[in-house]
């Protein structure tokens, strides 16, 4: 017999889905990021109740620093700067939530059925290479400018060019995991497909999906600042971390604090979002976990 | 004098392990000129005790606590990186279980023995070309000057292993040591493997410590035999000592389980035919768009049937088709052309929606053990997913689960726990559990039991064989392995290249095989050792 | 070989035409109206009516696409409807700044990405693990444009060692000027290239040293580094390839943002303005000429593992 | 020059290679160059195909006009030496000057004259008034163009030195051939400066040189009018999308000119010492709010004026310009300091009480209706504009829908004149450059919907004194018909307008003798 044979089968870890969120919370990164986003979303959450009106004109009062006028400043309308920064963590962090969850669950559904289902395999694939070979952020400002912006369509543009890249990776998995014997055995036992998705493949997807999920989040809040910068971001009435700097932008050496609170807001969260994927990466793959140990 | 003399070893194992120790006070010698085996179950500890010696094991994870390691009286606990690395491949050697990935795909063969002399010579270029040449030959290489050129990828299995042997003898150690060198060969090239190794240590006169699981190599090869269990070692002699006369219970044991070469008289089965197959052929690939695309054949035209009560074997080594005859059966992959028929009904060609209700009638036993069952689902909801989707209600199919439970040796307790509890052999129970849930005619056993310890395959065939019985099962056997097959078989069809080279009577393939490709098969199955030997 | 690149070039033909199809429609059903941006303020709607005749917009969108169609087969990327020149010939003019950023930030990237990654991955779990991965992670968090302003603040206005913005080509103002230029943009553009390098770097490395080969070198005796190397980096190859071909999707829209930032006349600013007034001909000869350039990067990199492991075989 | 001495051997430290860096500044050249940024990207070159300043801007580089206004906003001859009416004021006959040419040798002709203004007649507004009043244009000779009205108008110089877009420029007739809804792919002008077609990248680069044989008049320079002479070898516009590449940029010397820095630079700008910033626009641009006036709610005359009465221009001002040295309030339609300027029926625009406003709105009878405004958030000062008017329309009692958008589809949505639920809109935000409404003539002050400006107003009294002023003869007839437009305009609320603000320029110290005026010249600018 092989000495392979002591080490845990490759779904072996997995196996313990029920306690997965222990085991990632073990790993520092899951942990300390965890505990940063859980701060900022409290922040987003209850901080829009305790600041003032992130819309609220006061133009005498322009581009007055930290401090003297609010506790961030004021930006180049007279916005209080603090009140637009709590209110646009509502605003980054549902985008970057909104973002990663539609473009997981799209990606999952066409994933699965192009990976088990060979008929449409060529198809789904072939239109996502198409949708894959359109560079994201141009996509994304062409269907801006042109369907009008706001947050929905911001969401939807920052979407669509995520999906490609979900679907391959949950082909990819699909396609290994039908291979597996108990797939098979399940095949022999009469189970029809669906069943067999769901109950069977679906459950191999999570953990890298999850992973996956993080960095589409992080990389979705930037975008949208990015959109901003570019002319398409979401509307300026609703304060997002995004166009408050792209807003702020020509000030940047005038008055930097309007760029500067909502960058280091943006970093920071970006970082810890990105920390906890790398964390997760790290616990939920066995092969990494297992160097790691 | 003794090239290796490992003293009072003891390694310990991380924290949380199921074991404080992955070796304990392991004590042995490698002479030189003789060769030694360390033979042992999975998880006895005789990998470690290899890699300790060669100083591969990772020291954070297995960290070496007590005990001596003398290569050629220097104790390599003792030294420091740059001195071990040196008497790496200058003094001790190593090859592997696995060619394939023992070799660095990326890099040509030769470059690759090649970098041993890099390591440790200052040989110019031409003249490690030379040295590299030289050694290839020495390992009975074919047209080494080409092969040189080869990436392991386009080498056969045996192949590569000659490459490693040639890779790890170029700056003839005096100790080498084999890890399960020919576990994943074919067992004709396993033949030319064991004699090639036991050739040159003989001509070079080294030392070799070879660590294997297989009773029949150690009989082929051995000097002299340690057998270990749990981290130690439980007896120690030459080979006639060990083999002939086992002292310690575990070993007589582990002898008294190697199936023997001998078919025992079966009976005549003369059940109704359960499952034919007609010129049934499968290739893979297709002519692609522009020109020819590359078309593999796997089965060629191959005609069987079993009877109900009766156990078919399907022997042949890797390659030969014999796994994907299985699963036409199975249809979970579509044959090319043939007939398969049911209980008389072809279902060959049926849409997936026809073929459903004769799934429950033929069912499947796979070789691994670890990814047959789902991890995520309890043993119980394996076992009555099948049933359930015909139409059982759940609790009927709990019960009859719990039924089966028995049947197979397990408790039913065991039926609310999940697959990573279970042992290697117990979870081959639950599978096959799950497919007599089904009430199938038909069962095919797919290398059932190729990847269990020894002891615990002849526990499987026991109980294949008395489901065989009980349920008037017809059994497709597939295996590689003669011994198994010579013990559970009633009738035998061997495959080659997808071809069906012989077939007939257990007992009359082994005792008068027809064809050249049988005979050399059984002739390569090492160590003719009976239980009587 | 051939045959499979034959095979490639062909099977992109359907997924270009299902770009070019999406981008035309969306462009065409979107609201907003080069005619009326053109005619201004004193524009009657009959003026409106008459330049959008003049611009072929007042055609059924079916008539439209084929004859868009019908003149791409021709290699005819359209006019622009503000400047009146080809499409090809602003490509043309534009296509060597965007192709040089583009060139020096991944060759930048790579030459601190792949070593940085592999350290990392040699000391895993180490203190300089950490830090470089959370050096290339915050490489992911800070938005291309702060970064790009943060830089030219520091090195251009405090430091006054590198110009503020603009392009010179190296063909012909000379490399000295080229370089003196393009620093900080490839610097600002390549810090996300950097951060999605190095990472697959070290995670492909991780994965590559737990492999037997990297056990069987060191029975050979061969030292870590020789290990790296020459065993470790080949191996780890392919995936690192692969993310770099992945990146230059996320390369373009860094460009858009970038030559924004640094002034440089590429062809990200002139897809931007097209959209920004609606100058469709422009717009969907580059989204197609982009998705071209997507595919047939990754055609490259496809064929180039055929170089980097011998195994894979077309 | 240590600055200079310690970049470049910084620098050669850096890359390690031995370079000569040709384009530092500092080296002896050969030519003077005025490096340019634009307040645009010229994307197109017909300044009759479109109105986009930048385009008119480029029109006054290469083309040269018969009139041109002066500082004093009066027109003056340019490429006309006599001109003369006949008693019954309908016959004009103008003579071309000596020494005018084409940029390709070719003398500037009578023909070319009566094609280019025929041309232009077709596309501009005010050239469309003139041609409809107009019985024949014709040349008379090579250097005298007769034109001969059909009733008496008053406009006739204005129109044809009118100084900004379309601006009726001179060019070859065979260019002048061209449908005036096409472009012209031939850029032969007349005036100072050449356009270098191969060097033009659209989106980045246009390049001029100078037109050694262009004869300029002998009178100073004066706005648009008096010599124009190319004082630079040189003219490079370079188009920055960025505005704080643009003022690092200039501070670091690596272009001259800055033609429209966002005001909010200005502070930094001045920390300067090589740079200027100062206002060169006597006449600065006018901020508008307007309104449709086909849909509810603002087909009401009283619903308008309520909401004008909320809106309080320094507000706006404080909010989209920011320092007050760069705006004023201004409460005439026609820009402060010209000679239309006054405050007739201003009230209601001076008014900027919410509170006012609510108490109107209610007497008017609003029944709730939603306002789309849209937003265009790639313009900075109207974006802002947009979202104080929201808030102000807001408190006075409005339901308000602000719409964000691009301006190319705020441009294109402006121009239906279906119900919202269609696409319509409720408001816009714009601004017209101060010439561009400097009489009751300008489009922005149409009364007529068939042919006015999107908003489509309608009044007959308006219309009755625009038209009463184009045919008026002196200055007390016209500030009469003024007047009277002035208190139409403010009496149906045609638009708010939101106050008179100055763009700067700012520019490096070697650049010297710019020109006052609403547009940008670059004549008479010598760089040392």
């Amino acid at each position: 017999m092989t000495d392979q044979a002591t080490q845990p089968a490759p779904g072996a870890a997995a196996a313990k889905d029920i306690s997965l969120a222990r085991i990632a919370l073990r790993n520092r990164g899951v942990f300390w990021g965890g505990a940063v986003l859980l701060v900022i979303a409290l922040f987003a959450i209850f901080g829009p109740f305790f600041v003032q009106d992130p819309t609220a004109l006061n133009p005498i009062n322009r581009l007055k620093p930290p401090g003297s006028e609010g506790l961030f400043g004021t930006d180049m309308l007279g916005r209080d700067v603090f009140s637009r920064v709590i209110n646009g963590a509502q605003v980054s962090l549902v985008v970057g939530l909104f973002v990663a969850v539609i473009a997981v669950a799209l990606g999952l559904f066409l994933g699965l059925i192009a990976g088990y289902i060979r008929l449409m395999d060529a198809l789904i694939m072939r239109l996502m290479d198409g949708l894959m070979s359109i560079p994201a952020i141009l996509l994304a400002i062409a269907m801006i400018s042109l369907a009008g912006a706001t947050l929905t369509t911001v969401v939807i543009a920052i979407v669509i060019p995520e999906i490609p890249r979900v679907v391959r990776l949950v082909r990819s998995v699909v396609l290994t995991v039908r291979e597996e014997p108990y797939v098979e055995a399940a095949i022999s036992a009469g189970t029809r497909v669906p069943t067999i998705l769901v109950r069977h493949v679906l459950p191999n997807t999570i953990a890298p999906l999850i992973v996956q999920a993080t960095y589409i989040c992080g990389s979705a809040m930037l975008t949208e600042s990015i959109l901003g910068f570019l002319g398409a971001g979401i509307p300026p009435e609703i304060p997002s971390w995004g166009n408050i700097m792209s807003e702020g932008r020509t000030f940047f050496q005038l008055t930097p604090w309007i760029i500067f609170f909502p960058g280091i807001c943006l970093a920071v969260t970006v970082l810890a979002v990105n920390v906890v994927g790398d964390g997760l990466r790290d616990t939920l793959d066995p092969r990494i976990a297992r160097n790691m140990r | 004098m003794s090239i290796l003399e490992v003293t009072n070893l003891t390694v310990k194992l991380p924290d949380g392990a199921d074991r404080p120790f992955a070796i304990e006070d392991v004590t042995l010698k490698v002479e030189k000129g003789q060769i030694l085996c360390i033979v042992g179950e999975s998880g006895s500890g005789k990998s470690v005790t290899a890699f300790s010696v060669m100083g591969l094991a990772d020291r954070r994870a297995l960290t070496p606590v007590s005990g001596t390691i003398k290569l050629d009286g220097e104790d390599i606990l003792d030294i420091d990186d740059a001195r071990l690395r040196k008497l790496r491949g200058e003094k001790m050697s190593m090859i592997f279980q696995e060619p394939m990935t023992a070799l660095n795909p990326v890099l040509r063969v030769g470059d690759q023995i090649s970098e041993m002399l890099e390591i440790h010579t200052d040989l110019t270029r031409s003249q490690r070309k030379t040295r590299v040449i030289e050694a290839m030959t020495d390992v009975r290489l074919p047209d080494p000057e080409k092969m040189y050129r080869s990436y392991p990828h386009q080498l056969s299995g045996g192949q590569r292993q000659r490459i490693m042997i040639a890779m790890a003898l170029t700056l003839e150690p005096q100790l080498l040591i084999a890890d399960e060198p020919t576990t994943a060969l074919d067992v004709t090239t396993q033949a030319q493997i064991l004699k090639l190794i036991k050739d040159i240590q003989r001509r070079k006169g080294m030392g070799v410590m070879f660590i294997t699981h297989d009773f029949g190599v150690v009989a082929e090869i051995a000097d002299h035999v340690a057998v270990m269990k749990h981290g130690r070692i439980v007896e120690q002699g030459s080979v006639a000592e060990v083999l002939g006369a086992p002292k310690d219970p575990y070993t007589q044991k582990l002898i008294a389980a190697v199936p023997s070469m001998i078919p025992p008289e079966r009976e005549v089965a003369t059940g109704q035919i359960a499952l034919e197959t007609d010129d049934l052929v499968k290739t893979y690939g297709q002519a692609g768009l522009l020109g020819q695309g590359r078309v593999v054949k796997a089965v060629r035209e191959v005609d069987l049937t079993v009877r109900r009560g009766e156990t078919l074997g399907i022997v042949g080594e890797s390659g030969s088709g014999k796994s994907t005859v299985a699963r036409c059966i199975m249809r979970l992959v579509d044959p090319t052309s043939g007939e398969v028929l049911i209980n008389g009904e072809n279902i060959a060609s049926l849409r997936e929606g026809q073929l459903r209700s004769h799934r429950r009638d033929i069912q499947i036993v796979f070789q691994d053990p670890y990814r047959s069952l789902n991890p995520r689902r309890t043993v119980g909801q394996s076992i009555v997913e099948g049933p359930v989707n015909f139409g059982l209600s759940m609790n009927e199919a709990k019960a009859r689960a719990a039924e089966l439970m028995q049947v197979v040796g397990l408790s039913p307790d065991a039926l609310e726990r999940f697959p990573h509890q279970f042992s290697g052999g117990q979870r081959q129970r639950i599978c096959i559990a799950r497919a007599l849930a089904m009430e199938p005619m038909i069962l095919i056993a797919d290398e059932a039991v190729s990847a269990l310890d020894v002891s615990v395959q002849a526990q499987v065939l026991d109980l294949l064989d008395d489901v065989r019985k009980r349920f008037d099962l017809a059994m497709l056997f597939i295996t590689h392995d003669l011994r198994v097959a010579a013990q559970i078989c009633d009738r035998i069809m061997v495959m080659n290249k997808g071809e069906v080279v012989e077939s007939g009577f257990t007992s009359t393939v082994y005792a008068n095989p027809q064809h050249d490709y049988t005979r050399a098969l059984l002739a390569a199955a090492p160590g003719q050792i009976g239980p009587a030997a | 070989m051939t045959r499979y690149i034959i095979m490639r070039v062909l099977s992109t033909i359907p997924v270009m035409v299902l770009v070019a199809l999406f981008v035309f429609l969306m462009l065409r059903l979107a609201p907003g109206d080069p005619a009326s941006v053109i005619a201004g303020d004193y524009a009657t709607a009959e003026d409106v009516a008459r330049i959008r005749e003049q611009l072929g917009l007042s055609d059924p969108i079916v008539v439209q696409f084929l004859r868009w169609v019908a003149s791409l087969v021709q290699g005819d990327l359209g006019t622009s409807i503000f400047s009146g020149k080809p499409v090809t010939e602003l490509i043309g003019q534009r296509i060597e700044p965007t192709l040089m950023l583009a060139l020096t930030t991944i060759t930048f990237a790579v030459v601190v990405a792949v070593p940085l990654g592999t350290l990392a991955a040699f000391r895993a779990g180490s203190l300089v693990d950490r830090f470089v991965m959370l050096f290339s992670v915050g490489g992911f968090s800070v938005p291309v444009f702060v970064l790009g302003y943060i830089l030219i603040y520091i090195f251009s206005m405090t430091l006054g060692v590198l110009p503020v913005q603009g392009y010179k080509s190296p063909f012909t103002e000379g490399i000295g000027p080229f370089l003196y230029h393009i620093t900080l943009p490839s610097v600002t553009l390549s810090v996300i290239f950097i951060a999605l390098i190095a990472r697959m770097t070290r995670a492909s490395v991780i994965e590559v040293l737990e492999e037997d080969y990297i056990r069987t070198a060191r029975a050979k005796g061969q030292s870590e580094m020789k290990i790296l190397t020459r065993h470790a980096l080949r191996n780890a190859a392919v995936p690192v390839v692969t993310v770099i071909g992945i990146g230059i999707a996320l390369l373009i829209g860094g460009v858009v943002v970038t030559e924004s930032v640094f002034n440089i006349p590429g062809l990200g600013r002139l897809v931007l303005d097209a959209v920004l007034a609606r100058d469709y001909p422009i717009i969907q000869g580059l989204i197609l000429f982009f998705s071209f350039v997507y595919i047939f990067i990754n055609l490259i990199i496809d064929l180039s593992y055929t170089l980097l492991d011998p195994r894979i075989r077309y | 020059m240590l600055g200079y001495i310690m970049r470049r051997s910084l620098l050669a430290a850096a890359l390690a290679v031995p370079l000569a860096f040709g384009a530092l500044p500092g080296l002896a050249k050969a030519e003077t160059v005025l490096r340019v940024i634009p307040h645009a990207d010229l994307k197109n070159l017909d300044p009759i195909w479109t109105t986009a300043y930048i385009t008119r801007n480029h029109g006054y580089m290469i083309y040269d006009t018969l009139f041109a206004m002066n500082e004093d906003f009066k027109p003056q001859p340019q490429m006309v030496d006599t001109w003369s009416t006949s008693e019954d004021g309908l016959t004009w006959t103008f003579v071309l000057r000596d020494g005018l040419m084409f940029h390709d040798g070719a003398p500037v002709t009578a023909t070319d004259v009566v094609a280019s203004l025929e041309r232009w007649g077709k596309r501009d507004g005010m050239g469309q008034q003139l041609f409809a009043n107009m019985a024949s244009l014709e040349a008379q000779d090579d250097k005298t163009v007769v034109m001969t009205l059909a009733n008496e108008y008053g406009l006739v110089l204005e129109s044809i030195g009118k100084i900004s877009s379309n601006v009726p420029f001179i060019m070859p007739a065979r260019v002048a051939a061209t449908d005036p809804f096409e472009q012209i792919t031939d850029f032969t002008g007349s005036g100072p400066f050449v356009f270098q077609a191969d060097e033009w990248v659209p989106g980045s680069t246009v390049v001029y040189t100078k037109f050694d044989d262009y004869v300029p008049r002998d009178e100073p320079v004066s706005a648009a009018a008096g010599g124009k002479i190319a004082k630079v070898d040189k003219v490079v516009w370079t188009y920055f999308p960025d505005q704080t590449t643009a003022m690092n940029a200039l501070m670091a010397g690596e272009v001259d000119f800055f033609e429209q820095p966002a005001n909010d630079l200005a502070p930094l700008l001045e920390t300067n010492p090589d740079v200027t910033v100062e206002v060169n626009d006597p006449l600065g641009n006018i901020g508008f709010a307007r309104f449709n006036h086909l849909l509810p709610p603002f087909d009401n005359a009283d619903v308008r004026r309520a909401a004008i009465k909320a809106m309080k221009q320094e507000d706006y001002m404080a909010a989209a310009i920011g320092d007050p040295k760069f705006w004023r309030t201004c409460y005439s339609v026609f820009p402060c300091g010209t000679p239309l300027d006054n405050d007739t029926g201003s009230d209601v625009m001076a008014t900027g009480d919410v509170e006012a406003a609510k108490a109107a709105l209610e007497a008017a009878g609003y029944d709730g209706t939603p306002v789309v405004i849209m937003q265009p958030t790639d313009i900075p000062v109207l974006s802002a504009f947009s979202l104080v008017t929201a808030e102000k329309l807001r408190n006075a009692g409005f339901d308000v829908d602000l719409q964000a958008m691009d301006w190319s589809t705020l441009t294109s949505r402006r121009a239906l004149r279906d119900p919202v639920s269609d696409g319509g809109w409720n408001i816009f935000h714009t601004w017209w450059i101060g010439a561009d409404v400097i009489d009751p003539m300008a489009i922005a002050f149409s009364g007529n919907p068939d042919a006015g400006w999107f908003g489509w107003a309608e009044d007959a009294a308006l219309e009755e004194a625009r038209a009463a002023y184009a045919v008026a003869s002196t200055a007390e007839e016209k500030m009469a018909a003024a007047t009277m437009a002035q208190d139409r305009l403010w009496s149906i609320g045609a638009s708010a307008q939101l106050g008179q603000f100055f763009t700067p320029v700012a520019y490096r110290n070697n650049v010297q003798g710019l020109i006052k005026s609403p547009v940008q010249f670059f004549w008479n600018i010598s760089v040392e």
